[in-house]
């Protein structure tokens, strides 16, 4: 019996997202490294394996089947990848691995009675665009305000773009505010014409659901239109430095949603002291260390650490745990402000707790914007949309899903 | 011979695709100033060992295996099909290939490419080729791809004589040609060879004329030499006479009167 | 309807289809001289924007030195190319040359992001993306001044290139290559220099289209997608002919965003991304060879 | 030596019709079907089915589709995404809204619905040829994946359009073990193989041939060149619609229609011509090639302990690399690599 | 224009052809044919007719329109002008499926062999209108289809043995050189088993001996299956032994039409073409 933790990494360092890709799982490997620097946990030192999926649903899971078995077998996995997670998420229950979709993936999957081993942690889309509506609202001066104005959701022509849809619909509804909805075709390296349209509605608001190269081409658009960025709100997938840096000074003034607070945490220092001045750390260029996806690498292993952490709780202290007691450590997360503090990340991400009911175990979201060098968060608080809402919805979506399945919603021990 | 060789061929094996074997060994020269032809049966390697002369084989996965050729006493086994129609020796190949979408006119240029000449000077070889062939002329502004057969073969030799070679290889010249223009271009062969020097080995089926006009040959039979001789004496030779003149003792035999498949003789097996 | 929407909306699918032109010149390029669907123009946009910022990034040198630097790079990369992969595949089916540029540019993009690194960069012109003040003033109509200039350029390699096609004996030898490449050897055609030149200077027309459209939407790796808005473009147009890309490239644009704006919204609007090779398609069942192409002779 | 065809001579043109003329080579073929059905679930690892073996068999019938189109009846295509989505989705919705409808029964009529929208989408091909059909075809692609993302009833109203494959049962038994679902396959591959080698050797495979080669002539003899080019996009956009079927049943289980996009109808076009255009082995070949050769090269680059960005470049650059080289040793694809072999080898030992 | 081709079915039906050959009734009947492609004319108000069984020669110089007149017979190129009459009836909209069904065959003069088959497969191919069971049936490769495949292969067996190619059976015809190319092009058409072969050019590219072997080919497909024959070639040996009647054409015109020691004695053809006088 190995003592490390092992955890697959589909991960995609080639290809149109690399850059995405990279930083994501740059940082959970910085982290990892931090981690088995002083000691593991608890002792149990963390190891990994990496497989290249260059985002591409059928090598993903190629990954996933070759990764999972390895060193002893795989307790978690996560491709940032949702064709990959879709691909491998009928597998996760037969292999008793979990898997984490951090910010991707589909929203109802945060009900664990129906997908036990499905965990969309932090905050779902839905969640996600609840708390937009909640910001602009609030930006406007009171969700009444709302009320006549126009909203338009620019947005990837994918399940990603379209996945908001039902919130926002609702939330339409409920405050009256006119929705427009303008699809890019993916890629989206012309948006010329979505462009036009939309200064021609003249909307109150654009609320850009991108991602990839599409981010950048509609900041530099918008500006090409004389569209002022400041009533652009992206979504966390377009709030990278990889968003905004190509388009120059175009995205000053350009915000987004992100559940990272952008700025500097004494986990980020000691990754830099302990590993990038040795020559140890992961990103090739030292100068995206803290950059929003890193961040979210960060983010995304200091949960799994907790998890591991709190697995071991349980099922034995200093003992490697099996992808069933780590499912049963993320069921059971409580990553409170104490904790965050004890790592080093207080303020970086929202306090996380979970249980069978929310696999997701928070929804809250802040808004950062691009001051033309880098972000800055523009909310001191973290911002939750309508919960109630989006409970609703995820009930209805994991019940069909459970039905078209015949699986019997019940919470795994 | 006497004169040493302008164009020899010694000993070429050659194998198209890895597996097939097609020429065993072929060795043939050319001498300056004269005119040889290269007789053989369907499919005994006239085609394949005049494309071996001119490095045209490496496009159609073919290789030498063994052997050399050499021109102008240096090998050129492994220069380019440019450099060699620079040093001039020019290729007509076997089956037209005219450029489909040139015109007459375009096509015959482009023969002149490797030519620094001024443009007077190609214009006047144009013209020299529009007055060996007439029919070119009529038709030079039609694409190539949209002329008959005969005005395609015509272009394709007209191509050849822009370059001004010293030496050309002459794939069926006369390969659906009007037995009156095969004249002609037998005539025009003989006519640059005692006019200007130039050197030709020519591949032909029509034995007949290719004698009449060549001043030796070869005859190869399955990718093996197996007669040379000077032209006059092969066209005296009794088999020769039978199986590639058509006459045998008692002079021409009506075609219609062929009443058996011929058992062909073989030379080699 | 809004006359003046209409036009905004006309005049930037124009321009929007000067930059697919762009583009497609590069295939057009290659498919006239050597009847090869060149596969790895993307892939050459990308690696020639790239090197570009690279350069300037990890030589620390302003967009002048990297410039010419990066013209080097293209050339080598052409006579890199025409000598490892095309010549030993001289007169092969296009079928086979056309994998065999999927293979280089599947080459081109590791070697790429292996150098210089997966990571989004900018690249900055100078001349900004934002509308021009003077038409905005005097005819209240939003275009951007950087489009003008990349619809001038693309008119000057255009025309240039169109020029070097039909006027030279270079051209016509292209021509004659593309027709048949062992007839083309026969006549002493220098097929492997010729190929050498060509695809130099197809890399250095994916430099021009890669430093516009980087400069446009970021120098990344999306950028070898833009091929895909060139397809329509050149069937439209023809590929075999220059002018036929621009007038592609004009026909495309303009009606792909007519069509999202007016037709769109009817429907549910992403059209974009298959109304211009449904409009190309139906432009072909009249005429096969699109535009200016040259026609395909089939006769016996 | 051992390798020829000498002393087994044919006396009926019934025996000499054979798939394989040689007595080997059917032995061989025999002992791999054995192997296939027997030896490899027992002895292969749920990692080399689910990922390996199931994908490989699925591509190979893709791949075998779309060589029938391009490889045989000479249309160049770049839709076969998009055959496979309509295979997949159509499949999806006739088990949701049949109820009781066998799942073999739904394949097939998914494939159907994919053969119609082939012979929708192969008309312009009676006039447009070459690389400009290829292009066209592209709009197949796009727009079938648009259809599948703008009309809802077709992913039954998932709010984000993603569809879950039902569970296969077939006759009560469940095929939900990689084991299980990995003779379903092979079995739908065989079976489709044998015919497409069937129809390759009539009539029908003649007539697709003879369009590829010289259409005029194709006519002049007698062929309709409508129909025959028709009935080649449809047998085709069959074959591709019952790949995308199980590709999503068997294989990826829960499917948007982006899986289904441009990068997969490239992948296939690649196996082909990789593997063989117009080879029936060809399609199996250039599927392995495509589908292994990526996973070799990464356990390769693993191993060399490069860091991770490295090692992934650079196995794209060696895929490329492979493909180039490939191609340039033999242009006509891995198949004929293999004959090549095989007729050396019934020289053997003599070279010629 | 019925009338016309009622009288012409009328006349008495034994002629005997120059070589002595005992020809049928016309069999088809072409009739100021004019064919143009855009400037250039490639046929100029043709007449001329065919007997059955008979073998008709056409000749001429280079681009005189002989191609063409074929294409127009079965249907590749529809002329502007003029009327064929096939088998007493007028054929309008002639196309190439149409003339093929009705039993025309022919061969090319750049060899439009399937490059990719075998020899077998091509000349399979020309037996695919007398296959009838369906695509089903074929992928099945069972019962009727099966019997109707082997059928047809014995058919085709019989053809590579008259042309005496049993061994390239199995090679693929892009390999093979040009002369036996041209024979499995024949081999081919008659696989149909037409009514009336039309050769383009069957023997360029042969020497003596193979032409001979060429001549005995065409000569007994004509005795033994009595099939028509219309033949284009520049071999003056050739045309003048074997055909029964030559046509000659001449930039488009007809210039001269008989047996061919008519021809061969008439000065406009002498002029244009032979440019030798008869002996
Ligand atoms: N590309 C090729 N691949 C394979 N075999 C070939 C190829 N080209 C020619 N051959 C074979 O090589 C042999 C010689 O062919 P070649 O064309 O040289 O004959 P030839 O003497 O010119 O005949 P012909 O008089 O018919 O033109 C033939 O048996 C032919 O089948
Ligand atoms: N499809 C076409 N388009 C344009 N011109 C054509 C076409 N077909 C034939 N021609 C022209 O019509 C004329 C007659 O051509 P055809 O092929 O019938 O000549 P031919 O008598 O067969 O000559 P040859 O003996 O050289 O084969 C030629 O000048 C040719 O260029
Ligand atoms: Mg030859
Ligand atoms: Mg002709």
């Amino acid at each position: 019996q190995p003592m490390e933790q092992y955890i697959a990494l589909p991960s995609y360092r080639v290809g149109p997202y690399a850059a995405g890709g990279s930083g994501f799982y740059g940082g959970i490997i910085d982290y990892f490294n931090l981690v088995n620097l002083s000691g593991g946990v608890n002792g149990v030192k963390i190891s990994w394996e990496e497989c290249e999926t260059e985002y591409n649903p059928s090598r993903g899971v190629e990954c996933y089947e070759r990764l999972k078995t390895k060193n002893g077998g795989a307790t978690l996995v996560e491709p940032l990848s949702t064709g990959v997670a879709y691909g491998i998420l009928d597998r996760l229950a037969v292999d008793k691995i979990p898997m984490t979709m951090i910010g991707y993936g589909r929203s109802d999957a945060a009900n664990g009675k129906v997908f036990p081993y499905v965990f969309p942690l932090i905050t779902s889309y839905w969640n996600q665009a609840a708390a937009m509506i909640k910001y602009l609202g609030d930006k406007d001066g009171g969700m009444d305000k709302l009320k006549g104005k126009k909203i338009v959701h620019l947005y990837h022509d994918s399940a990603f773009g379209k996945e908001p849809l039902p919130v926002l619909e609702a939330l339409s509804k409920q405050y009256g505010f006119e929705l427009i909805k303008i699809p890019v075709t993916p890629p989206g390296s012309e948006q010329q014409s979505q462009w036009l349209q939309i200064r021609q509605a003249r909307p109150d608001h654009v609320i850009l659901w991108g991602w990839g190269s599409m981010n950048a081409v509609a900041i530099k658009t918008a500006q090409r239109n004389g569209f002022p960025r400041e009533k652009i709100l992206g979504v966390w997938w377009a709030g990278s430095e990889e968003d905004t840096v190509p388009t120059g000074d175009a995205a000053k003034g350009y915000s987004a949603m992100t559940f990272n607070t952008p700025g500097n945490y004494p986990v980020m220092d000691e990754i830099r002291k302990k590993l990038y001045a040795d020559g140890k750390g992961n990103l090739a260029d030292a100068s995206r260390i803290g950059s929003v996806y890193h961040m979210r690498g960060v983010s995304a292993a200091i949960l799994w650490v907790e998890a591991i952490r709190a697995a071991q709780e349980k099922f034995g202290k200093g003992k490697r745990v099996t992808g069933e007691q780590l499912r049963w450590g993320l069921e059971n997360l409580n990553v409170d402000e104490a904790r965050l503090k004890a790592v080093g990340a207080f303020g970086m991400l929202p306090r996380v707790k979970t249980s069978c009911d929310d696999h997701e175990g928070s929804g809250a979201v802040k808004v950062q914007q691009w001051d033309g060098k880098k972000w800055n968060a523009i909310t001191p608080n973290w911002i939750v949309g309508d919960k109630a809402l989006t409970r609703k919805l995820l009930e209805e979506s994991s019940a069909a899903y459970a039905a078209e399945k015949k699986i019997t919603p019940a919470c795994l021990k | 011979m006497t004169t040493a060789p302008y164009l020899s061929v010694n000993n070429v094996e050659v194998i198209y695709d890895h597996v097939i074997l097609v020429l065993k060994g072929v060795s043939l020269q050319v001498p300056q100033g004269k005119i040889v032809a290269l007789l053989g049966a369907n499919g005994a390697g006239k085609s394949t060992t005049l494309k071996t002369i001119s490095t045209l084989l490496r496009g159609e996965r073919g290789d030498v295996t063994k052997g050399e050729v050499q021109f102008k006493g240096e090998r050129i086994d492994h220069l380019t099909p440019n450099e060699l129609v620079k040093r001039g020796l020019s290729q007509v190949m076997e089956g037209r290939h005219c450029f489909g979408h040139l015109t007459i006119e375009e096509n015959l240029l482009t023969g002149a490419y490797t030519r620094s000449d001024s443009r007077a000077e190609i214009k006047q070889s144009l013209e020299k080729v529009y007055h060996y062939f007439p029919r070119l002329k009529e038709r030079r502004s039609s694409q190539a791809g949209y002329t008959s057969g005969g005005e395609q073969q015509m272009c394709a030799i007209g191509r050849a004589l822009m370059a001004k070679p010293s030496m050309i290889l002459l794939d069926e010249p006369s390969m659906g040609i009007a037995p009156q223009i095969v004249e002609e271009i037998f005539g025009i062969v003989k006519d640059l060879n005692s006019k200007e020097n130039v050197s030709f080995l020519l591949a032909e089926q029509n034995t007949s004329i290719a004698l009449r006009y060549a001043d030796f040959g070869y005859i190869l039979e399955n990718g093996r030499v197996v007669m040379e001789g000077a032209a006059a004496d092969l066209s005296c030779n009794e088999d020769v006479k039978e199986f590639y003149l058509g006459v045998s003792g008692a002079g021409r035999k009506s075609f219609r009167d062929m009443k058996f498949y011929r058992r062909r003789k073989r030379w080699l097996a | 309807m809004n006359l003046n929407f209409f036009f905004e909306v006309l005049i930037g699918g124009l321009l929007s289809g000067v930059m697919y032109a762009l583009v497609a010149i590069g295939f057009v390029l290659i498919y006239k001289a050597s009847g090869v669907f060149n596969f790895a123009q993307g892939a050459m946009v990308y690696f020639a924007a790239l090197t570009c910022v690279g350069v300037m990034d990890k030589l620390g040198v302003s967009l002048w030195i990297a410039l010419p630097i990066t013209v080097a790079v293209m050339i080598l990369l052409g006579l890199a190319i025409e000598r490892v992969v095309l010549r030993p595949l001289v007169n092969q089916p296009e079928i086979t040359l056309f994998m065999a540029t999927i293979g280089l540019a599947f080459f081109i993009e590791g070697l790429a992001q292996l150098v210089f690194g997966a990571q989004v960069r900018k690249l900055e012109l100078p001349i900004e993306d934002v509308p021009s003040q003077y038409l905005m003033d005097n005819y209240n109509i939003l275009v951007s001044q950087f489009d003008i200039m990349a619809a001038l350029v693309c008119g000057l390699l255009v025309t240039s290139l169109a020029l070097l096609f039909s006027k030279t004996k270079v051209g016509r030898a292209l021509r004659a290559v593309a027709d048949d490449h062992q007839a083309a050897l026969a006549v002493g055609i220098p097929l492997q220099r010729i190929w050498a030149v060509l695809w130099a200077v197809a890399g250095l027309v994916a430099l021009v289209a890669g430093m516009l459209w980087g400069a446009r939407n970021g120098v990344q790796f999306a950028l070898t997608f833009i091929a895909l808005k060139a397809l329509p473009v050149l069937i439209l147009g023809g590929f075999t002919s220059m002018p036929g890309a621009i007038v592609g490239g004009l026909i495309i644009g303009a009606s792909e965003k007519l069509a999202e704006v007016y037709i769109g919204p009817l429907v549910g609007g992403g059209i974009e991304g298959w109304f211009p090779y449904v409009l190309a398609l139906l432009f072909l069942l009249v005429r096969p060879e699109g535009l200016f192409g040259e026609k395909i002779i089939r006769r016996i | 030596m051992f390798y020829r065809e000498a002393g087994q001579f044919k006396t009926s043109y019934q025996a000499d019709g054979q798939i394989f003329p040689i007595l080997q080579d059917r032995l061989a073929l025999l002992v791999l079907l054995a192997v296939a059905i027997v030896v490899v679930p027992l002895v292969a690892s749920p990692y080399a089915l689910s990922a390996i073996l199931i994908p490989f068999l699925i591509f190979s019938l893709a791949a075998l589709g779309l060589n029938i189109l391009t490889g045989y009846a000479g249309q160049l295509s770049l839709g076969t995404a998009a055959f496979m989505a309509v295979g997949a989705f159509a499949s999806y919705n006739f088990i949701l809204r049949i109820p009781g409808l066998p799942v073999l029964a739904a394949f097939v009529l998914g494939g159907l619905s994919a053969a119609l929208v082939g012979i929708a989408f192969g008309l312009p091909s009676l006039r447009i040829r070459g690389f400009y059909l290829a292009a066209a075809t592209l709009a197949t692609q796009f727009f079938v994946v648009w259809c599948l993302t703008k009309i809802p009833y077709l992913t039954n109203y998932s709010s984000s359009g993603v569809i879950t494959a039902q569970p296969i049962v077939i006759l009560g038994y469940a095929f939900d073990t990689p084991n299980r679902k990995y003779l379903l396959v092979l079995a739908v591959v065989v079976v489709m193989a044998l015919l497409a080698k069937n129809m390759i050797r009539s009539n029908v495979g003649r007539s697709w041939m003879a369009v590829r080669d010289m259409d005029v002539a194709a006519e002049v003899i007698g062929f309709r060149l409508m129909r025959t080019k028709l009935l080649a996009f449809a047998v085709s956009s069959f074959y591709c619609g019952v790949a995308g079927a199980l590709y999503a049943y068997a294989y990826l289980g829960t499917v948007e229609p982006e899986a289904y996009n441009l990068d997969l109808s490239f992948r296939i076009l690649f196996m082909i011509i990789i593997g063989g255009v117009g080879s029936v082995l060809g399609s199996f070949l250039g599927a392995a090639f495509i589908v292994l050769l990526p996973v070799l090269l990464n356990v390769l680059a693993h191993s060399l302990t490069l860091p991770t960005s490295v090692a992934s470049n650079l196995e794209l650059m060696v895929f490329g690399a492979l493909i180039i080289f490939f191609l340039i040793v033999e242009p006509h694809g891995l198949a004929r690599l293999w004959q090549i072999g095989k007729e050396k080898l019934r020289l053997w030992p003599f070279p010629h | 224009m019925t009338e016309d081709v009622h009288m012409q079915m009328n006349e008495p039906e034994a002629h005997f052809g120059a070589a002595g050959r005992k020809t049928g009734p016309v069999i088809l009947d072409l009739k100021n044919i004019s064919l143009s492609f855009g400037g250039v004319k490639a046929l100029t108000d043709i007449s001329f007719d065919v007997r059955q069984h008979e073998i008709r020669a056409i000749i001429g110089p280079n681009g005189a329109g002989k191609s063409s007149m074929l294409n127009v017979i079965n249907g590749v190129y529809r002329p502007q002008q003029g009327q064929i009459v096939y088998q007493g009836e007028v054929r309008k909209n002639m196309d190439c499926h149409a003339a093929a069904k009705s039993g025309i065959a022919r061969t090319f003069q750049n060899i439009a062999l399937f490059k990719g088959m075998t020899v077998l497969d091509n000349i399979m191919t020309g037996r695919n209108l007398k296959m009838k069971s369906n695509f089903l049936m074929q992928a099945l490769y069972w019962g009727p289809a099966r019997r109707e495949e082997i059928a047809h292969r014995i058919k085709a067996e019989e053809i590579i043995d008259f042309l005496e190619i049993q061994a390239i059976r199995k090679t693929p015809v892009g390999r093979l050189p040009y002369g036996l190319q041209k024979r499995v092009e024949l081999g081919r058409a008659l696989a149909a088993e037409p009514e009336i072969l039309l050769l383009d050019e069957p023997m360029a590219g042969m020497n003596v001996e193979e032409k001979q072997d060429m001549c005995r080919f065409i000569l007994d497909v004509n005795d033994q299956f009595g099939t028509t024959i219309v033949l284009i070639e520049h071999d003056m040996g050739v045309v003048m032994d074997i055909s029964d009647r030559v046509v000659v054409l001449d930039y488009g015109k007809k210039i001269g039409d008989g047996t061919p020691d008519e021809v061969r004695c008439n000065q406009d053809v002498i002029n244009a073409y032979l440019g030798v006088g008869c002996a």
